[in-house]
């Protein structure tokens, strides 16, 4: 893979990245998977306190309309 | 269009994020369908009355005048309550209704905006000028629930509550005319 | 360049200085409503430092820390002068102005009308004006930035804008569009009345318009904040943004996502339809879209960096992301806060079961959450990421950086919390006293005084903040030039016109706008609420 | 480098999908919100009430007043009301409008035995006017005309006066340098009363009295100032108020504030406003 991060932000205080090339390559490899699993998790916690809430808490003190 | 490997990467990491986005749809999709279940099934709504009415003139209209505050049971069974929120008090300042049966409550304000709850419950409206607000509701439990104005209306805001008793229906007896007043505690 | 750093710190130190005054009256205003201070101050110091708390943040803060945050980002990521220096300075002392004015309205007593006004209660007409020299302060702004972005433009074409600018234009085209409610609110409606003018409001309308302003002017504030997550997070934890394609499409959604659903806030007012709610409610559930797509590619973003640093398996990069440097535990904190804020948001904006809700304690802990935590707290990050280049020294430690940025974290937890449990009990906004002495309210005493504890350790956390910039003032070591903006993995070399300008966007929130504001305006044009006289507050 | 490869596409052939798509997907959406909201929840809603599909779209878009899902309360009881007037733009145009010249006039011809030329009373039973709110003068002198309010002797008078003279004296009298309360004897007042007029008393619903009475408090427009009273005629008010003889306050604020409040309480507040009296 090319280095070519050339229009990101080519400012003069921009022409160093720590990054390694081939590094970043492998671990691409693996990467949205914890990323996934993190955020899925937490959305789907989210979901689920929602529905918990709607059917435990907000249905129970009487409808409204 | 001969891809570079650089190119399927970026176009992988796309994919990706709209695989993720897929996602994002279920939870936008599960969190209104439970809104539009319950639309459909219990009449769950937020209240909305566009019923207008001139602030200026409550205290000589019929519905809204003083006297007719307060719960009144009609010949239909209909238990409608009529309140007053005004600064810095809910006239009237209790109010009785029953429990497990479809009450009709209904606001208005002569001034400035304000707005209620009712502890425990769903009964939750702005009040405001122009406007008679109206909660359909049925009281799961019994009790003395506080009714505060949780809009702030000026200085005296915080001191603007009412009480609502909830009564079991054996002991919510309307009078002759309708009306039913809070029992003395 | 020495002007454009004096220009930043200029608007930054306003902010700063206002959201410590405000973190004062914040702590001091959550002791008189507990049973510790029960009956101390009247109402009327209450709500005068309710409106001074709520301006403070919401119109000084958040207006003069994004206008000096754009200008930072146009001169550093288009690295080109920022074109009319005179302007920027006009507007920073027109705002100034504007400030003092509402302040002395204020602290008169003359304008106890909390930020969010309340017509037909109305102020003495100088504190609106002074809010509407603020507002016209920050349109030269927006003007400066969509300047600057079509200069930059016209001499590189075909290249794509770096995206931290293009996400302050989506925020200036985004808040201009916002602030059209409000604006008019004010001046067609308050002012007037105000002044003795008119006797009369249109309370439906005003509510209305006011409605259209109140949900964008959040995600206003908040944007700064996420051009942090993508442009600064990924490259402070030493690795790459994700995709910078979703960067784009995020600010393009906030851009027409957060206008046409001001309504959720009047789901529980009487002058609309159930059938106009609902359509708000469910574009509503939409912007949860670009904070959901951010949530995930700035994970994945750190993910990269904490597997460059060594990281293995599902979760073995998390340990191993740099913790140490401010702006990476900032944005791990800002993210929890986000989510525990989230949740709180979508219960309100749940069409019927925001009246569960509606004005209690919970709406308080949901905005203090996502404003007063993930918000703010990347401000702080920003601050401490961005200042020694604009005064050209470093930090001698980081430690102390870190034990503020906890401290937030950890008071807006204690406050919040209880928050959230005494609104699903009924606990009711805005009011200057509690009636311990009533047994419902009793029974929440204790949780009270918690989130005193935590409003505490928020002040306290609040002085830490401005004492580290003030030692950074003075600190002897030299900054070094380190690189600032992240890359992407990939960065984009030629983006489709759609992601690189506004054009088609604008036009896109102008037909929402239409579908979702036009019938709830034109109703009280057709036929206005009853008119409510006006109450004047002197 | 990227930027010497040649351009694969042109902008706009890239830009048309984003174009499209984001359109159908942005219609797509409101198209969905108003299906539902607009047409199959309130039609679906209405069928278990038993309202028509038309009535309750209407009801849905706010065209009609009402739940979609509840049959609407219509009410036809007749009002007795406490007071006729009403805070029209019209009678605010009057007050704001009103003759000051012609106004003092009849203070010197009428009003004066009583409340003297410059608002401040020859007697104790009698309230100073002196830089009272104008609209508060015009109620009680409407209300006394209409018999909302009655006083052998104010009632007569009252009857006598039309509406614009009505204002003419109160804007007068609301012109009159009002006297504010002297801090030097507040300092006296007990802890209590302070509070009360502060503070209210939650616990009993009593708001504070500042809260309207104090001049700019941004309460009721009807509301009188409190500052420099006659005690005794506060005495005397308050427990008309509480007893229910006094009804001319709307809704019964004051009759409710009044019935709460002790003798005791009462006296203290008098003792409050008229604590600079001079």
């Amino acid at each position: 893979m090319q280095s070519d991060e050339s229009s990101a932000a080519d400012s003069k205080l921009e022409v160093a990245d720590e990054v390694d090339e081939t590094a970043l390559a492998s671990v691409m490899r693996t990467v949205p998977l914890g990323a996934a699993v993190l955020a899925g998790a937490t959305v789907a916690l989210l979901v689920l306190g929602y529905l918990l809430i709607y059917t435990l808490v907000f249905i129970p003190r009487g409808t409204v309309g | 269009m001969s891809d570079t490997p650089h190119e399927v990467h970026e176009s992988r990491i796309l994919r990706t994020e709209l695989l993720w986005a897929f996602g994002v749809g279920i939870f936008v999709a599960a969190s209104l369908s439970m809104i539009v279940f319950t639309a459909l099934t219990l009449n769950v709504n937020p209240p909305s009355n566009v019923e207008r009415i001139d602030p200026k003139t409550l205290h000589l209209s019929g519905e809204f005048a003083e006297q007719n505050l307060g719960t009144t049971v009609f010949g239909d069974g209909t238990v409608i309550v009529r309140a007053i929120a005004t600064q810095f008090m809910f006239v009237p300042q209790c109010f009785a209704v029953p429990a497990n049966r479809r009450v009709t409550l209904r606001f208005a304000s002569p001034d400035v905006i304000h707005g209620l709850l009712i502890t425990g419950t769903n009964v939750n409206t702005m009040v405001v000028p122009g406007f008679v607000a109206q909660v359909h509701t049925e009281f799961t439990r019994t009790g003395d629930l506080l009714m505060p104005c949780h809009e702030f209306c000026g200085q005296g805001h915080s001191e603007m509550w009412a009480t609502v008793q909830v009564l079991p229906v054996d002991l919510f007896k309307p009078g002759p005319d309708g009306r039913v007043s809070c029992a003395k505690r | 360049m020495r002007n454009a750093e004096r220009l930043c710190l200029a608007h930054f130190w306003v902010a700063f200085g206002a959201f410590l005054f405000a973190c004062v009256l914040g702590a001091w205003q959550m002791w008189v409503r507990s049973p510790l201070g029960a009956k101390i101050g009247t109402p009327g110091d209450y709500f005068m430092s309710v409106t001074a708390h709520g301006v403070s943040m919401a119109y000084v803060l958040t207006t003069f820390f994004i206008m000096g945050f754009g200008y930072f980002v146009a001169v550093t990521a288009l690295n080109r002068p920022l074109p009319g220096w005179i302007w920027a300075w006009g507007a920073f002392w027109m705002g100034i102005l504007g400030v003092v004015l509402a302040l002395i309205s204020i602290g008169s007593g003359h304008a106890s009308v909390l930020f969010t006004f309340y017509p037909p209660l109305t102020a003495n007409v100088w504190f609106y004006i002074g809010l509407v020299l603020v507002v016209a302060a920050s349109w030269v702004w927006c003007a400066l930035m969509l300047v600057a972005m079509h200069a930059w433009k016209v001499d590189n074409p075909g290249r794509p804008v770096p995206l931290a600018m293009f996400a302050t234009v989506a925020n200036a085209v985004m808040w201009l569009w916002t602030t059209v409610g409000v604006a008019a609110e004010l001046l067609f409606q308050v002012i007037p009345a105000s002044l003795g003018l008119v006797q009369t409001i249109d309370v439906g309308m005003s509510r209305t318009l006011f409605s259209w302003t109140l949900h964008a002017i959040v995600y206003f504030w908040l944007i700064p904040a996420y051009i942090a997550f993508y442009t600064l997070a990924p490259r402070a934890a030493g690795g790459r943004l994700y995709s910078d394609t979703m960067g784009r499409l995020t600010f393009i959604l906030f851009l027409i996502y957060s206008l046409p659903v001001g309504m959720h806030h009047l789901l529980m007012d009487p002058e609309h339809g159930n059938g106009t709610k609902f359509i708000q409610v469910l574009l509503t559930a939409f912007v949860a879209a670009p904070t959901l797509l951010t949530i995930f590619t700035i994970t994945a973003s750190m993910e990269i960096a904490g597997r460059l640093r060594g990281g293995r398996g599902v979760f073995g990069w998390i340990a191993t992301l740099p913790w140490k440097r401010p702006m990476v535990l900032a944005i791990g904190l800002a993210l929890v806060m986000l989510g525990f804020g989230g949740f709180g948001g979508i219960i309100n904006m749940a069409y019927g079961m925001n009246a569960m809700v509606h004005n209690t304690s919970w709406v308080t802990a949901h905005f203090h959450l996502i404003f007063g935590g993930s918000v703010v707290i990347m401000y702080f990050a920003i601050a401490y990421e961005i200042w020694p280049r604009l005064t050209g020294r470093d930090h001698a430690s980081l430690a102390p950086l870190r034990l503020q940025l906890w401290l937030w974290f950890t008071g807006m937890m204690v406050m919040t919390l209880p928050w959230h449990w005494l609104g699903l009990q009924g606990q009711w906004r805005r009011v200057s006293n509690f009636n311990y002495a009533d047994p419902i309210i009793a029974a929440w005493g204790p949780w009270v005084v918690v989130s005193f504890v935590g409003g505490i350790i928020l002040l306290t956390s609040a002085i830490l903040f401005v004492w580290n910039l003030v030692t950074l003032h003075r600190s002897e070591v030299r900054a070094i030039a380190k690189p600032l903006y992240a890359l992407a993995v990939h960065p984009p070399r030629r983006v489709p016109a759609a992601l690189n300008g506004f054009g088609l966007w604008n036009v896109l929130v102008l037909v929402l706008m239409l579908l979702a504001y036009g019938f709830p305006i034109a109703q009280f044009v057709i036929e206005p609420s009853p008119a409510a006289i006006v109450h004047r507050v002197r | 480098m990227t930027e010497q490869r040649p351009q694969q596409s042109d902008p706009h052939v890239l830009d048309q999908p984003w174009r499209i798509w984001s359109t159908i997907a942005v219609m797509g959406i409101v198209l969905v919100g108003i299906l539902l909201g607009v047409i199959v929840i309130p039609v679906v809603q209405g069928r278990s009430a038993g309202i028509d599909a038309f009535t309750a779209i209407c009801r849905a878009l706010g065209i009609l007043p009402g739940s979609p899902a509840v049959p609407q309360f219509t009410d036809r009881t007749p009002p007795t009301p406490v007071s006729q007037v009403v805070w029209t733009p019209d009678v605010l145009q009057i007050l704001a409008r009103a003759d000051v010249a012609k106004g003092k006039a009849k203070v010197q011809e009428v009003c004066i035995a009583c409340h003297g030329e410059n608002g401040v009373s020859v007697a104790t039973e009698y309230p100073h006017l002196a830089g009272q709110s104008g609209a508060a003068i015009y109620k009680q002198l409407h209300d006394y005309r209409t018999g909302s309010r009655v006083n052998p002797q104010m009632t007569d008078i009252a009857k006598a006066l039309d509406e614009a003279v009505t204002a003419d004296v109160a804007a007068y009298y609301a012109g009159q340098p009002q006297r504010n309360l002297n801090p030097v004897t507040l300092a006296v007042s007990p802890p209590a009363i302070v509070q009360l007029v502060e503070l209210g008393d939650p616990h009993r619903n009593i708001p504070p009295c500042a809260s309207c009475h104090r001049a700019g408090a941004g309460g009721p427009i009807e509301a009188p100032v409190l500052a420099e009273q006659r005690d005794e005629y506060l005495i005397q008010q308050l427990k008309l108020y509480a007893s229910g003889q006094r009804r001319n306050d709307v809704y019964g604020r004051m009759r409710l504030i009044a019935s709460r409040l002790t003798d005791e309480e009462i006296k203290g507040l008098a003792a409050y406003y008229r604590a600079g009296f001079r």
